[in-house]
């Protein structure tokens, strides 16, 4: 992926749809059969390049980058368990003894079906209904869970000034501090979700501008900030 | 004709839970064509005696051994197994009560593997797929109403009333306009 | 007697999951007990015929029709169940005997292809999830209830020593302690 391409790309504020379309066609995926760790590894690094120019990337494309990475994450530690799967398991600590379970067959014998009755359709009538509430409800949390998660959208703070802020709390609390480094989640106020979004861009553009210097020393780690050469 | 498999054929269609075609019937018997299709025409006069509580059934996905329409009533509820899945069920009743109706919309109730129920439904032959001006629709077919043993639609939807009560019907109606 | 009788113990017993007794069959058909016992031996005799893959057979519990033996190896593929592989009854048997149990516990003991066995066998619908607390555990259905046979888990643990006996565990689990 060049980073010109990718500046054009960027420009053209595509959704994450269509950043996926365009990241399989640019590292030639094929389509239908999609590797996904491979898939995830090139979203991550089109969304880092992206960043060095414009740290902006739309809060939809991290979220998709964080799913991405969560399923490779799961197909790694999948991989990982199936290689090193013991044959023989510790039956104690799970309490069960599994000699008292015997073979089961499934019986040779025919299932006698019925036709349905019409009483049966009228209960399938009002099943389906309370399928769709339900559905809804669970549509309803899902979007406003998704709506939580992403301040950004329609929020007037300008990036600018939480940049600022962010920049004005480290430099209040490194300026106490022996050791001149904090953490990224002591900068926050609370730690979750909406938080760390509404920081972790500004913290990433801080970095990238040299003005703090974050730093992670293993994967999923927090994050250490310290202050960077480039002073006010 | 040889009466091995006629036997054989018998033996199948008595236990298989699904219609059996020619083809699948010939593999089972290991037979010629010709000597299962007249071991089925055998078995089929044979069933049709009266005294015989069971007949012979041919559908477009095979051939079945059932009980008669006439008998249905008074041993259905010896056996747990419907013929049709709470999700097929759920389809057919939305087509039957709320037809003619957009697949999307049963999608849009009973979400997206509403799909293969409807496939499942038309390959019984208790819907099909009718043009409504520009766009397709699914209704019941005459199949549905020989299925449930009504002459009209109609019958069905009095029904409905009587079980649910109008005003649980109104409620629902609300529900789905609001979406 | 009378062929509207045999007719209807015929569709019973044909439409039936289990076995009938005179006593019920004379309920569903509303017939004197002396034409049911009349039906049933024309049935046995009918069928006893050759060109028949069905009988009439009689257990402790009643009558059934099922395939005569000699047709059972040909056919028996064709019950519902007959494609499960040993995977998943090993599965279904550790969530029947050891049921409720989490997903990982299975998994623990059967190795990690056990997660696409619980897919099937919830697709089949012979298990299902259920939640207990924070976590989700598995359970038979009644679908596996009904089609095995089984009606309570005590059931089939007193099933399971019977077959077996105090000895025969004891030396399934010597055997299993020095393996």
């Amino acid at each position: 992926m060049k980073e010109q391409e990718i500046l054009d790309f960027a420009s053209t504020e595509p959704n994450w749809e269509e950043t996926l379309d365009w990241i399989i066609s640019e590292e030639g995926i094929d389509p239908w059969d999609i590797d996904l760790i491979e898939l995830s590894g090139a979203f991550s690094e089109f969304v880092s390049k992206w960043q060095k120019f414009n740290f902006t990337v739309p809060a939809r494309i991290v979220i998709i980058m964080a799913i991405l990475l969560r399923i490779k994450v799961e197909l790694l530690m999948w991989e990982e368990r199936e290689e090193s799967e013991p044959d023989e398991i510790d039956i104690e600590e799970l309490d069960i003894d599994v000699s008292d379970i015997p073979q089961l067959e499934a019986p040779k014998k025919r299932k006698p079906v019925r036709k349905a009755t019409a009483d049966e359709l009228i209960e399938a009538f009002r099943k389906a209904f309370e399928t769709k509430e339900r559905r809804e409800k669970r549509k309803n949390r899902k979007e406003r869970r998704v709506r939580e998660a992403m301040p950004i959208d329609g929020q007037t703070e300008d990036i600018e000034e939480r940049i600022e802020n962010l920049y004005s709390r480290v430099d209040r609390i490194l300026e106490n501090m022996k050791e001149g480094r904090t953490t990224f989640s002591d900068l926050l106020p609370q730690w979750n979700r909406v938080e760390i979004i509404r920081n972790f861009s500004p913290l990433l553009s801080l970095n990238q501008e040299g003005r703090v210097i974050a730093e992670q020393e293993e994967c999923f780690d927090d994050i250490l900030v310290k202050m960077g050469d480039v002073c006010e | 004709m040889n009466e091995n498999t006629e036997a054989v054929v018998e033996a199948a269609l008595f236990i298989s839970s699904g219609p059996l075609s020619v083809r699948k019937l010939k593999r089972i018997s290991g037979s010629e064509k010709k000597d299962v299709k007249e071991s089925l025409e055998s078995i089929r006069k044979r069933f049709s005696e009266d005294g015989h509580g069971v007949e012979l059934f041919e559908t477009n996905e095979g051939y079945e051994l059932r009980v008669k329409p006439e008998y249905l009533e008074d041993v259905s509820h010896l056996t747990p197994y419907s013929d049709l899945s709470r999700g097929q069920l759920k389809v057919l009743a939305l087509v039957a009560f709320k037809g003619p109706i957009k697949q999307s919309n049963i999608a849009k109730i009973i979400g997206n593997r509403a799909y293969s129920y409807i496939h499942d439904l038309e390959r019984k032959r208790l819907i099909k797929t009718e043009k409504h001006k520009r766009t397709k629709k699914l209704e019941i077919t005459d199949e549905f109403k020989n299925y449930f043993g009504i002459e009209e639609r109609k019958e069905l939807e009095q029904k409905l009333e009587e079980t649910l009560g109008g005003k649980e019907i109104e409620k629902m109606e609300k529900t789905n306009e609001e979406s």
